[in-house]
């Protein structure tokens, strides 16, 4: 053993905290690359299986479909178009319904879960109003909404709004009820109206709340919109889902399906950037938690 | 300029229908001045609301509505008649030989598209005209497309009513056969006693007595429709549609359409004792046809086609 | 003990006079336990506090002195009697109010900043003015480099001084603090404790100050309120008459402070002794 | 004034105390008469208003059906029965199918929400492909189901499993992600297994989340068996629906709808009550706390 | 002042020895701040708690207190550094430990006593034994009529009784504690302060105690650790030779407790100034 003169030993400290730091950081994109990996590598036996399945006919094609039917199905529709039009202009217009289903259905949602939530005899005598309406199957308010709004663009949005308000609803309504009874005493107590403390507190501690909810209806606002083209539709994915089932194509049907997923995916990440965006301050748990 | 004309196809994929969408693809709307836009719903009540809520000009669907919604104060008119039979067929699953005619149904459960739909009535007539009574069989509404095919498959349903491409697809696969063909006007009338318009072009009643310029362009356009389908070969026919309809397997397509094609009347003309056979069918089971007086006359016309033939 | 030579004067209970800034007048409060009976919190409690008067309550643990806090924020309703701020019957939460929770009360999802900056912008104070504010609040307890934090990157003494800074800045004319020093070591406590009295002598504030150091309750106070154990009641109050401007760091080494300290003292260990024995008791 | 002695004062002390309680009882109870009262209220309003509306045909009872209507169908289907049997039956049937897919849902998606939710490495492989899952339109499913799975129950059961399945799983997967990470750690360290973790700290607090997404999703398992229903049945309450749908039978379709909801509400019922009974250690709001 | 003749004594930074309770060995930990830069919390750390000793921590807030017993339990990792227990690297919480939570860590959905029960029920104690034993401690704590309230119901200094209960009650051999007392009333504290001396003399447990009362942390440890302000390390330590049994209502007259109590104030009260001009002069 030599003896080290302090600053030596200092600054051998400090190198050793940049080799930890760049460690952690080697750690956590070597996670990155194994999740990326893992989820390819399910997708990839779970396609695998499939078509495997389809050629041995252990999985009838003829009811399943396979990838590889599916695939040129989607690439047909890409390169030539499908039978009611470019299929760009379907997803759009699939998109543009669920779209505004979601937005309004989700609005909608969260005021009500709001102000319901934040007043109880509001809530005691219309809640069960809410839980009627929840209970009505959508497939026969879509002929009502056909029958009042027409079968044009609103009785597709009417049924996604329908889809998605009750989910949220449900939950903005419950994170208002669990917000922290200390904190919205606090900022009445500092001074806050009854909307600030809507907008200060109460719409931040329900905000995990309708996240989660958000996530979940965006996919049941795509659903209402497909199930209202279904009933009666010129354009739209929910149409070519139809038209495929109905000439027994059934690679159409999933590559439809499929077509829907990624239109899923890209809004769910989108989702997610926002709610990591608005939930930067929420502490890690300790086991995540790592410089 | 026209104004646009909304017209709902009962599944526009289905051969049954096949002259809406094949009349657009033709260009015959656009020849008469027509704007035209075709609108798919598969669930027939859909169709049949949103024409009387107004929503839009016409509906192609079976015949037999016209009817049924006269008992309920609608009046609705045929103004063109596609079809001169129903283009369905009563199949029966290979794993029950036994049933050789409708008089075998004893016991049997047997497969149609839904209740109150026009497979319920067109089979329990089959049924009854053989001999048995209400009662002596099972209906399940099983719809159309895979889920009849998956309920024979399973033994769900030991015979059943379903059109084209349903016929085909289970043919081929040998796991049905068929029992009672009604896709030419010839067979339908040794099966139910008479010529059974289904398929048609109907607007409410209301509607042709201010719009007779675009009835009579309607009618002109499908009656020409009529005659090409008259004219040519099933395959000529089949090139004229989009391709997602026969997806891949287009020969199936044409053969089910070969062997369907002459249920299509030559001219769009309601087959003259057509509605009486569809009345009977219908007023032996439907309860809201029950002691109600149904004036025939009111349920379709032949004006417009005799013109469009002119 | 001659309790007429010492600074400290026990005064008699009587109905709070009218223009009180607080005045609780015999009030009981009472909770519905788990087991669906009734448990009296306080009972019979009556307290004044003058317009710019400081007063101290302390009283062994559980004995009610956050319920009376909440009493005057119009948290809580008492059962029976009746609580007035400024003359008014309490009805709503008031916005004359600052409360220095005893729990952590801070807005997890904002900084340190937007934290102190609250209380400023939810009565329309211009947003600029009002971070000026907060920033000159957060330097005065000491965060300065601090101020992008969020409440759960902070240790719990640092926490304790973003909720003073949150109140302090709203320059309240009634103040209640819940045991508000307890989670700070002494040289911080001190220098909180000194920006207290001067938020206090400059707003001529009412304040309510909760806490289990006596010494710090005599230090600050003009009046101390002894509890008793059990369902809380007003033991007795002492008016402590040490001059002002007092000096936190010099004031426990005056000997007048010290016998006051220890007459309280001894009234205060009886009720806490009794405190205890009841709960010992009740577990035969 | 005379002189009270302190006895006495004690006495009335005490009294006025049990006259504030039995005060304080009373409000509660003119409360409750209040909302049941103005729930009623609207009820009769909105009836009312629905008859007047189809009696003058602004709204147009054929398609909307009229509550008289709707009346004497119910009645008629309750001493006559229906087409398809004794209208309990068809209650039953349906009933049956919903509960089933109910539990079986629900419990699927609170087990897979507390796995994933618990365990981050599942969590990032396997959300993504929940999240496709969700995307299938529900009609497309319910096809898939019948030819997989047959005409009969499964079906149906199938299909109200996959509707409440998404719901509940998002609710738990967040509701065990926003657990106190303080209370786990003190759980850890008072000597919890991972699986005592879970069941004493994790699903009592993310109770609430998972009973939010219950009283929801039991609305949704209705829907999705009378869809099942509607895609192929022998008995049930879709069935009725379809088949007066089949009829023009407005009255029918709602007279349905009604039965649905009361069947909704009666089970809505009985999870508040679950609800108060788990969650009866909840602090209520400071305003609407009294003795 | 003469520190020979001290009973506290200035021991100098040493590697700990590899059979000691606890040891924490040139430990830095850092955290991501808001703006993405990095914090060093503790830096340069090491500190040993043999078998059987009682050490106590006093600093400045914010100075890494509570980090530093979360290293302890696992709760943390160090960024560089290691961390042993009873010799073994920390790598996951350990069973053997008993915390006591700065902040409220009860289960809120439990009774007081189904939240004491906790620990024996965890660990395998049958259900009558565990519930005996809870009631046991709930007595000892003073909260025996309070069994079936839970932790809302119940007041701050209640709740961190509870917690004291839920701990002690599962005898560990290290006991972390962080301001355990800083909540409870004189009177009550001098209670849990014999409680928890009789637990540790008992259990031959090895104790950090954190808090903020210098004399407490005298009057308890057998060693005392002075942090320093901004990223916390080990100022001094300070072992306290005062003799055993101590009572704990009586020690603080005790001249040679306030001789050490002084001399450690003084080395403190530079590290809080320290701390406090930090945090000023950042704010310009
Ligand atoms: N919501 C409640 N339900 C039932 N009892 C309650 C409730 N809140 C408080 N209590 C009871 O009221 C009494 C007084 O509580 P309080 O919080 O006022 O005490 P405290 O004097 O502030 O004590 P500490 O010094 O420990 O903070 C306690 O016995 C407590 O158990
Ligand atoms: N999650 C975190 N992210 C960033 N910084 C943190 C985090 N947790 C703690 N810190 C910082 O680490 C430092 C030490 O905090 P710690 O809680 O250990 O202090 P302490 O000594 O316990 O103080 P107190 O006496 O106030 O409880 C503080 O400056 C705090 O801001
Ligand atoms: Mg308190
Ligand atoms: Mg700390």
């Amino acid at each position: 053993m030599t003896a080290i003169s302090p600053t030596e030993q200092a600054a051998a400290r400090a190198t050793s905290i940049v080799v930890a730091e760049a460690q952690a950081r080697a750690r956590l994109r070597k996670r990155h690359t194994l999740v990326i990996g893992l989820r390819l590598a399910i997708l990839v036996a779970l396609l695998g299986l499939w078509e495997l399945g389809a050629d041995y006919n252990i999985i009838d094609p003829f009811f399943f479909a396979s990838p590889s039917g599916i695939w040129e199905q989607i690439w047909s529709w890409v390169t030539e178009g499908t039978s009611q039009g470019p299929l760009w202009l379907q997803i759009y217009v699939t998109l543009e319904e669920t779209f505004l289903g979601f937005v309004i259905g989700a609005l909608g949602g969260i005021a009500a879960g709001i102000v319901l939530g934040r007043n109880k005899l509001l809530a005691d005598v219309f809640s069960i109003y809410i839980k009627i309406a929840n209970s009505v199957p959508r497939v026969v308010l879509g002929s009502v909404f056909i029958i009042a709004l027409g079968l044009g663009m609103a009785s597709k949005v009417a049924l996604a709004v329908v889809m998605v308000f009750f989910v949220v609803f449900a939950n903005a309504f419950q994170g208002v009820r669990e917000a922290d009874r200390a904190m919205i005493a606090n900022a009445q107590i500092l001074g806050a109206s009854p909307f600030q403390i809507t907008t200060s507190v109460i719409i931040p501690s329900a905000m995990s709340w309708i996240l989660a909810s958000l996530h979940v209806s965006f996919g049941f606002a795509l659903v209402g919109a497909v199930v209202g083209e279904f009933l009666g539709a010129k354009q739209g994915m929910g149409l070519l889902i139809s038209t495929a089932q109905g000439a027994f194509n059934a690679n159409g049907v999933f590559a439809a399906m499929i077509i829907l997923a990624v239109m899923a995916l890209v809004v769910e990440f989108l989702i997610t950037r926002f709610e990591n965006y608005v939930v930067k301050w929420r502490p890690a748990p300790f086991n995540e938690q790592g410089a | 300029h026209a104004d646009k004309i909304t017209i709902i196809v009962g599944g526009m994929e289905k051969q049954i229908y096949l002259p809406a969408v094949l009349t657009q693809q033709l260009g015959y709307f656009k020849d008469e001045g027509l704007d035209v836009e075709l609108v798919n719903s598969r669930a027939g009540v859909e169709a049949e609301n949103e024409l009387l809520a107004g929503a839009v000009q016409g509906v192609v669907g079976f015949y037999d509505h016209t009817v049924d919604l006269q008992s309920k104060g609608k009046y609705i008119q045929s103004i063109v008649q596609f079809s001169q039979a129903p283009g369905e067929v009563e199949l029966v699953s290979a794993k029950h030989p036994e049933i050789k005619s409708p008089a075998d149904f004893k016991g049997a459960t047997l497969g149609v598209t839904g209740l109150g739909s026009s497979t319920d009535f067109l089979t329990q007539y089959l049924a009854i005209r053989n001999g048995l009574k209400q009662g002596d069989y099972t209906l399940l509404p099983v719809g159309a497309g895979n889920t009849f095919i998956a309920a024979v498959k399973q033994d769900q349903i030991q015979a059943g009513m379903t059109t084209e491409p349903t016929i085909g697809q289970l043919l081929k696969t040998g796991e049905a056969s068929v029992l009672v063909d009604m896709r030419t006007p010839e067979k339908t009338k040794a099966a139910l006693g008479g010529d059974y318009p289904a398929a048609s072009f109907y607007v409410q009643s209301a509607w042709i007595e201010d719009h007779k310029e675009e009835a009579q362009k309607l009618a002109n356009a499908f009656v020409k429709t009529m005659k090409f389908i008259a004219t040519h070969s099933a395959e000529e026919i089949a090139d004229k549609m989009p391709k997602d309809y026969y997806a891949g397997n287009k020969d199936l397509y044409v053969q089910g359409l070969a062997g369907g094609k002459a249920q299509f009347t030559p001219d769009g003309r309601m087959p003259a004792d057509g509605p009486e056979t569809v009345l009977k069918v219908l007023s032996t089971f439907s309860k809201s046809l029950q002691g109600k007086q149904i004036d025939l006359s009111k349920t379709y016309t032949t004006a417009f086609v005799d013109a469009a033939n002119k | 003990m001659q309790l007429q030579t010492m600074a400290a004067e026990k005064l008699s209970h009587a109905a709070p006079p009218a223009d009180a800034a607080i005045a609780i007048d015999d009030v009981t409060l009472r909770f519905v336990t788990p087991d669906g009976h009734m448990m009296t919190a306080i009972r019979d409690f009556t307290m004044t506090v003058a317009r710019g008067e400081f007063a101290c309550v302390v009283g062994p643990t559980g004995c009610g002195k956050s319920t009376t806090l909440n009493l005057v924020t119009g948290l809580l309703r008492p059962t029976t009697g009746n609580v007035r701020v400024m003359g008014n019957p309490v009805t709503d939460i008031s916005r004359d109010i600052g409360f220095v929770f005893q729990a952590d009360a801070l807005f997890p999802w904002r900084s340190v900043i937007d934290n102190v900056a609250a209380g400023p912008l939810f009565r329309g104070t211009p947003k600029a003015q009002a971070y000026d504010k907060a920033r000159d609040w957060i330097a005065r307890v000491g965060l300065a480099r601090f101020e992008k934090h969020y409440p759960h990157q902070l240790s719990g003494g640092m926490r304790k001084r973003v909720a003073l800074a949150q109140t302090f800045i709203n320059q309240p004319k009634i103040l209640l603090m819940d045991e508000p020093f307890s989670a700070l070591d002494m040289q911080t406590r001190t220098a909180m404790q000194d920006e207290l009295l001067g938020l206090w002598s400059d707003q001529k504030a009412s304040v309510v100050f909760v806490t289990h150091d006596l010494e710090e309750a005599v230090a600050l106070a003009d009046k101390v309120y002894v509890l008793t154990a059990g369902p809380g009641t007003v033991k007795s109050v002492y008016r402590i008459d040490l001059p002002r401007p007092r000096v936190m760091a010099d004031i426990r080494y005056d000997p007048k402070f010290i016998e006051i300290a220890k007459v309280i003292w001894n009234d205060l260990r009886e009720e806490v002794q009794l405190g205890q024995s009841q709960g010992l008791q009740a577990s035969h």
